[in-house]
């Protein structure tokens, strides 16, 4: 992971020159984005308590703008989550009102990754058992068994019986209640929104091209085609200074459509 | 023990199968432990096991060798398992049972349905003990097989009739919904003469 | 060795898997080898192995005990193919399970939740490797089935029971109180500045 991470720790566009299958095999060694968020922390060496979400977020883009985007759910859903939270931290100072209970717009992310450590750490432990046992063998022949009678005495009663019948009605499925449909991610329409955008505006924000109570599929959508568009080059990802929102430009060498 | 003789314990141990004595001369090979010759160290293995009071010995098989349990003990061991042990029927199991006995006929698609897991192979074992039987077929697709209780299954529980097992509303949950009425076709098969505890 | 350590070995020798305590007890108890106590028999057998020089070991795991080849054979048994490693579980299975273990019982939410990923296909991998179990179902929408783990996975973990993993306040990250909605306790660990996040 450490060779991955001084390959990638430059900016979007280092990764985007460089993307293909060898960044995607990279990848899969995260088990998902609250690992690969771990080991951005980790290289860092950031203080998790105090991440500075503008920089991560923008690494975490970074790096999985070299996944295959159909394979990306997970992690852009995470991105999203962090550019949320990127924007929540400008808003109540502004507000300026009751600085007292201002609530961390990280909190319940660094909760998440404390608790994704706490994993992790057991999965050391796990690791190291598995790696001792699995170099022992246990008896492999298996003898002939004496011929014996399928079963032997039973021993069950009437109150086991009971309260396995009580066990099912407790345990009894409700009838069918709704099918969970995944919803499709809309990448080429979301590119088509950009673009048309991107035809009349040399340049854009993330609010811009957002909808008012945006659902998550509408955000992940035009995430993932800013991505793409930024990859084919039609479009830049800038960050003017730090904290600020992204901009979305016109690549003026691309070609939009 | 020497170090080979050591070696082969363990290589027949791990094995499913005997050892030809051309593979553990590889495995004796390899290992290089020194003077012993791998007739040395089998007979030190078997003499082992003998003189020093094992519940193993190594016995030549076929062109090799095998560790074996002892005779006296092999039979020992699956009676005394059988006999101090009764069998008892797992949570999974019960479940199953119960819902046949409540619902019989039927079939597996419902049971599964009910328990939300897979159920071919807790009914072949409740089938091998002779709690269930096939009663007939269901409507349907493919025609499913319908099971229900045995005479046995009353019998082991000291019941003389299925209507003396309590009804469901006498126990602490009600059953749920009625479900959609069982095909008379499949209520004619029946043929150990219970009626079901109720129609529901 | 005295009788009842001969025909342990036996039962021992000729299990794949281990013999839990209860099974051990019974088959003492029916062999009714006169004074020696399971306990002793079990540690005189153990004894024997590590002193007279064996390539196998008794371990005691999952509850109960099991012979295995020593770890220094491994390779030896390897290049003469008479038995494989178990496949290493990939991270995303590992996580999975050691959420698992430490939740149980736990449903499938639960888990996506702490992993960020979905779990369904692991969960399917763990069961039919079964390393996990269905143990039930949980309450709320859909009555959604809740996992625990197995005997087989302490077994393949080499652990005598779960309370073997750390605990959870012994982690270096002792976190994980039930769920606490309280994100001022972190806003306020991070107005004292250097709280370092692990002891490594």
């Amino acid at each position: 992971m450490d060779d991955v991470s001084t390959q990638l720790s430059g900016s979007l566009a280092v990764a985007e020159s460089a993307a293909s299958e060898v960044f995607v095999v990279e990848l899969a060694e995260y088990s998902g984005p609250l690992d690969l968020l771990l080991t951005l922390i980790r290289d860092e060496q950031i203080d998790i308590y105090d991440i500075p979400i503008a920089r991560i977020a923008e690494q975490f883009l970074a790096r999985i703008s070299s996944l295959k985007l159909d394979e990306a759910a997970d992690y852009l859903e995470m991105a999203a989550r962090l550019l949320r939270i990127k924007a929540q931290m400008l808003l109540p100072r502004r507000e300026g009102e009751g600085e007292d209970v201002w609530e961390d717009p990280r909190a319940e992310l660094v909760r998440r990754l404390l608790e994704y450590q706490q994993v992790r750490e057991v999965v050391d432990v796990l690791e190291r058992r598995s790696e001792e046992r699995r170099g022992r063998f246990a008896r492999a022949y298996s003898q002939q068994a004496v011929e014996v009678p399928v079963a032997g005495p039973l021993t069950i009663s009437l109150p086991e019986l009971l309260s396995a019948v009580d066990r099912v009605l407790r345990l009894a499925r409700k009838p069918h209640i709704h099918d969970v449909v995944p919803r499709a991610l809309d990448v080429d329409g979301a590119i088509g929104i950009v673009r048309a955008l991107l035809a009349i505006r040399a340049r854009a924000q993330w609010k811009d091209i957002l909808p008012r109570k945006a659902e998550p599929w509408e955000v992940l959508s035009l995430l993932l085609a800013l991505l793409e568009l930024a990859k084919r080059g039609e479009l830049r990802l800038i960050q003017p200074r730090a904290f600020a929102a992204f901009e979305i430009t016109r690549d003026s060498s691309g070609q939009a459509a | 023990m020497t170090p080979l003789a050591k070696l082969l314990e363990a290589a027949l141990f791990a094995s499913a199968t005997p050892i030809a004595v051309d593979d553990l001369r590889a495995i004796a090979a390899h290992a290089d432990e020194g003077e012993t010759t791998l007739e040395a160290a089998l007979e030190e293995l078997r003499t082992h096991y003998d003189t020093d009071g094992h519940g193993v010995e190594l016995v030549e098989v076929a062109g090799g060798w095998q560790i074996l349990t002892r005779p006296e003990y092999t039979e020992a061991i699956e009676r005394a398992q059988l006999a101090a042990r009764p069998q008892r029927l797992s949570a999974a199991a019960l479940e199953t049972l119960a819902i046949i006995a409540y619902r019989q006929p039927v079939g597996r698609a419902e049971i599964e349905e009910i328990r939300g897991v897979g159920a071919g192979a807790i009914l072949k074992s409740l089938h091998e003990r002779g709690l269930i039987d096939i009663v007939g077929r269901g409507e349907g697709l493919g025609r499913p097989l319908m099971y229900g209780t045995t005479p046995s299954f009353l019998e082991q529980f000291a019941l003389r009739h299925l209507e003396e097992l309590p009804r469901a509303d006498e126990l602490a949950i009600a059953l749920r919904a009625p479900r959609p009425p069982t095909p008379a076709a499949v209520a004619a098969t029946k043929d150990n003469g219970e009626a079901p505890p109720r129609a529901d």
